[in-house]
């Protein structure tokens, strides 16, 4: 078991299921002999030749859409879009053909697709190159929407949505990219998609978030456990369809619930969990259901003053778990 | 004395018969839809009328056991020649369980049977492309003898997805027919104002590939250029684009008034050229077809026609449990 | 003041705002001598001619991006998408690029365009012709989401958003174009884009709804009454950003609230209500927040059965009611 | 003895200077902001390098006082010569407040800058294309005489709003010029695997409208055609497609290492003939600069380009409380 980066776990999932299974392949801008923009891709094409590992044309609807092709006729395509934000061309594709085409059809088809793409701030990305995009998504059935936090999670859950039956949009936070690192299994393992993951058991306070800010709220509870308090943390994992009863036994727990997103606050993920909360256990809770987010304006700026007061930090958690505690 | 031309392009006399039993089939299937919709049994139809010889042409010049087709909602014509009956597509009209296409689930005209390699089709127009070139790419990779056939109409070919599905097909060589089933609207607007050029398989060789216009009322022409295509798709030297003109001889749908927005004369002319009328002429002066074989031949197929309309008026929707069913495989 | 349909109020906003500002035009498909798929640009044509009533290729991307272009010109285009469903290839131009460009341009341009579009179910018009599209929009700052549920306010509110100097997305339930009718004034008024409304007073429990739902609950509304239950009514209106204050408000009066969409219930706009509510009020309220929606299926089907049963109704409305009122 | 190409083309002495001075200062500008980037003080550059007499040809073939252009992101010879300055490009290479194009809100490359008429652009390419035509549609309607010109890359060429784009200005046979800057890369994917036609200006006649191909190393040629084509369009006539074929001289962005993936052979093949070259030794060939001209040119845009760094490396960075400024017209 060695410790790889987040970058690395991604790499390594496709690779194994690409050894295990002759109809992976992948398609994308720059996937090819470049090996991805963020080297995502990086040695399937010499392994694997140009016929598994496919440069497109700069073309994100042709990308899903031939894609979702061969999922149809039995491969199980990985495409990539070179930045979530360029996922927007392909939104007819994924959302009018992927997400229905098991439903419409009355199950006789179905469309075993991967769609992978980098989201998430804070590396001067700019409005175009920062932003999260799972909302737009996660009120369409059909469709699962996979965002890990961890190396451990991203081989585990990239492998599991390469082997399922339906359409998964696998989204990588690009700062955790080289950021985050831990030790992985060598060895083939899958985990579920759909399910939440605590990630630091707690008893006075609980955290749910996905992506990045998972890491952002374990620091914040490093700090406050030396004050003595304690903070339970659930990594959603899978943003849709969620996890309800991981959330509602999470909130439940401590009675007290910070949401986390690094997205627009208004209609964000973190908004679902919340109705969730309130909708099943509501009379559970010590305080209202707080959540911490991006402000909303359309995406995050270039400079730096700008990126950094847009970004959520463990120092933003950090203050927002005080206030929740002495509410 | 008319020229034999079926034979030149390499089809029998029985296979041309076939091909106007079912064209004759499709529109029959049509017609009665229309009958069904204006006494208040089906919510809605869309139409082959006018554009069943490009399309039981086009069928004719795949492999039927072999290719997959991608049909836009005028298909009546490729999905008979592909296989399925005139009793699925009564029960797709009629929304019921046991519709193929469906279970009901989708309006008529959105087909799809994977038994016979029809593939399931959306209403968001010619998204349907790039999953040919999908399933060309697949079947390229598996080393099939494969090739995909997709359809479109006119004012569709204005959609990106054209563009992008055509130059990903063009840039890898595959194995993929577009036909263009140009009836020169598209709803009310008129093709003067959804294109500028003179021909939409002028836009061809901006993807590298042959682009042809034939007369989509003539069947053994549209076959001989589709067959021509499959041929090339087979060999390995990619994609073509094929456009056959015709006519929409019903308004867009049954939602839709034609005249509002075009003459009368305009579509009576039309129908002079219907392909029914001159596809059958031309079975007559070949002498393969004379007026008893016709008269049994319709008569054969309104017997199709009634029984499959009667078993789908019969048949059970869908259960209403069944509303949260395969929206994810089921476990 | 006159009975007119919902479909009338529209083409009546229109028609006064083009007579009104010579910058006024329309796009969209069929838009032109056909007067619309469903009518709703009727009449247009031959009072204001081709070049301000503009039938366009069928490509929704360029009916977008070409009214986005004209708007920055300093035109004030209503582009007409046939079918919500149908807006998907235009989301790229709608979410990249008008709601961001005023934002990315630090204020030199903006972008004053309505984008139109019939949305809904109940007319068998299956899975493509009957989708709610809002969740996916309604995470975009920049953006505002409008879906009136009355003549009276469909005429006020659609002046109101061509007269806007920012992006609009107007959305119109076509089940009520023919079936809402109401007394709607000749002359020239205009409604505000971002607040709600109270459709009916009461005292003992909340809807918080919008569009056609709104008459379903006023429905429900007055069964109830005849037991002695007094419902208190909010309407929407603008679905995002949501008029915050309007809801804690509704949602304190009477301390249990029943929220309603037609879309698919997971990542809905009422999701995001049940959040403001549970961040905001939640010691207000005496219950539960309760969510009546579709089901988490890709959308409505064809057949009349499964149409019946996906969507909400009076009668699903009263349940949930009575249920809440006992709670 | 070296023809002159640039009377016959209709440009004076005067002109063909000023326009290499310009594609000069865009050179320095750009080879500045290379510096800038190595030496860590700014986080991205991406360049025009290779491409400037294209740009500076198109945009003086332009009215400079009345057309809107939609230049994307190489596009620094356009933006300067429709008016905007080494400081307003430096102010957005180092993201400051005062930047015009966006108060450094957008990455550099992102031009915008109302009054000059250069219309904001984003980062997902050919987005620009629509907005281009319906600027072109606005201008006709109040009956104005303006042209639009737009510009993208050979690989953009392949996305939808290309061609819904093209397609919308030729039914309607607006005033817009879409020229294709095709450098033979999109980041490291080769024409070849972007494109199956042969040339991109072979996309023109599926639009009717007309295309060509030109050096996109000579402005001369380049004003040429781009006069043909503006002059075209104020006279009614519609859109038209130029291609510039020209070879990007950088590495796409300064997060991409191209040696990844092309040789340094062909990069130094194709330096050879690069623009400011080729074109200076024509300007020196025609008697119209000599070797102290040249030196003196430098050194002025040296000193434009050093005031430029100083004042915008000083400048101060937009106050964290406009972050939620702008979303929405204030009242
Ligand atoms: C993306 C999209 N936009 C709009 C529609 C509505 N619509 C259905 S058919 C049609 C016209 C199609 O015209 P054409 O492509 O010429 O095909 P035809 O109906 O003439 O066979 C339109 C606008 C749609 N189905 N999909
Ligand atoms: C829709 C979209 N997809 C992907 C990208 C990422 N990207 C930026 S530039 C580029 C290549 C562009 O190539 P080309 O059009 O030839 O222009 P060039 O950079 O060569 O001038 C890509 C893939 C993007 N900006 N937008
Ligand atoms: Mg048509
Ligand atoms: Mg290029």
């Amino acid at each position: 078991m060695a410790v790889i980066s987040y970058i690395d776990a991604v790499i390594m999932a496709m690779r194994e299921e690409m050894e295990r299974d002759s109809r992976v392949f992948v398609l994308g801008e720059d996937v090819g002999i470049k090996g991805g923009v963020f080297k995502a891709t990086s040695g399937l094409y010499e392994q694997f030749g140009e016929q598994r590992v496919i440069d497109t044309p700069l073309a994100e609807s042709a990308i899903a859409g031939v894609g979702i092709g061969a999922a149809m006729y039995g491969m199980r395509p990985i495409a990539e879009m070179q930045f979530a934000d360029f996922i927007m061309p392909a939104i007819n594709q994924i959302i009018s053909e992927a997400a229905k085409i098991r439903y419409r059809s009355n199950n006789d088809w179905h469309c075993p697709i991967v769609i992978r793409a980098p989201y998430g701030g804070g590396v001067h990305g700019a409005l175009y190159h920062s932003q999260s995009v799972e909302a737009i998504f996660a009120n369409q059935p059909g469709l699962k929407i996979v965002m890990p936090s961890t190396p451990y999670d991203v081989k585990g859950l990239l492998k599991a949505a390469i082997r399922d039956d339906d359409p998964v949009l696998f989204f990588e936070h690009k700062r955790a990219y080289r950021l985050i690192k831990e030790e992985v299994p060598d060895d083939d393992y899958v985990l579920p998609i759909g399910k939440a993951d605590v990630k630091r058991e707690g008893e006075d306070v609980t955290v749910i978030t996905y992506g990045l800010c998972v890491h952002f709220a374990l620091q914040a509870a490093e700090r406050l456990a030396s004050d003595g308090v304690s903070v339970h943390i659930l990594d959603l994992r899978t943003v849709y369809p969620l996890d309800q009863e991981a959330i509602m036994e999470a909130a439940s727990k401590t009675g007290k619930v910070l949401l986390i997103t690094e997205d627009n606050k208004e209609g964000s993920i973190i908004s679902e969990v919340s109705a969730i909360i309130a909708e099943n256990c509501l009379f559970d809770l010590d305080a209202p259901i707080m959540r911490l987010a991006g402000p909303d304006v359309p995406a995050m700026p270039y400079s730096p003053s700008l990126e950094k007061s847009f970004m959520v930090n463990p120092e933003k958690v950090e203050k927002a778990l005080r206030d929740l505690v002495a509410y | 004395m008319v020229e034999n031309r079926h034979l030149q392009a390499g089809l029998s006399d029985e296979q041309v018969l076939e091909m106007y039993r079912i064209m004759l089939l499709a529109r029959r299937v049509d017609e009665r839809m229309w009958l069904l919709n204006r006494s208040g049994k089906i919510p809605f139809v869309v139409s082959c009328q006018g554009q069943e010889a490009a399309q039981v042409g086009a069928a004719f010049a795949l492999n039927r056991e072999n290719d997959y087709v991608l049909p836009y909602y005028r298909d009546l014509g490729v999905v008979l020649a592909f296989g399925m009956t005139a009793r699925d597509l009564m029960l797709s009209s009629f929304a019921k369980a046991e519709d193929p296409n469906s279970g009901g689930r989708q309006m008529p005209g959105h087909f799809g049977q994977k038994k016979n390699r029809i593939v399931t089709g959306s209403s968001p127009v010619t998204t349907q492309v790039p999953h040919a070139v999908g399933i060309a790419l697949a079947a390229k990779m598996e080393g099939k003898d494969i090739v995909s056939f997709v359809t479109f109409g006119e004012g569709s070919s204005n959609q990106g997805d054209f563009h992008e599905g055509a130059n990903f097909a063009g840039v890898h060589k595959l194995p993929v027919i577009l036909m263009c089933e140009n009836n020169q609207y598209a709803i009310s607007v008129p093709i003067e104002k959804q294109l500028a050029c003179g021909k939409v398989s002028d836009r061809a060789i901006g993807y590298g590939m042959p682009g042809v216009t034939v007369d989509g009322n003539d069947p053994i022409e549209v076959y001989r250029v589709v067959k021509e295509a499959a041929e090339r798709g087979r060999r390995g030297e990619g994609p073509s684009l094929i456009e056959t003109v015709s006519y929409r001889l019903t308004p867009h749908s049954s939602d839709d008034d034609d005249s509002q927005y075009r003459s009368p004369d305009e579509v009576s002319e039309a129908k002079k050229i219907d392909p029914i009328i001159t596809f059958g002429a031309y079975l007559k002066a070949m002498g393969i077809m004379d007026d008893q074989m016709e008269k049994k031949l319709n008569e054969e197929i309104m017997e199709v026609v009634n029984e499959a309309t009667d078993y789908a008026e019969n048949a059970p929707f869908a259960n209403e449990d069944t509303l949260s069913k395969y929206v994810y495989a089921e476990r």
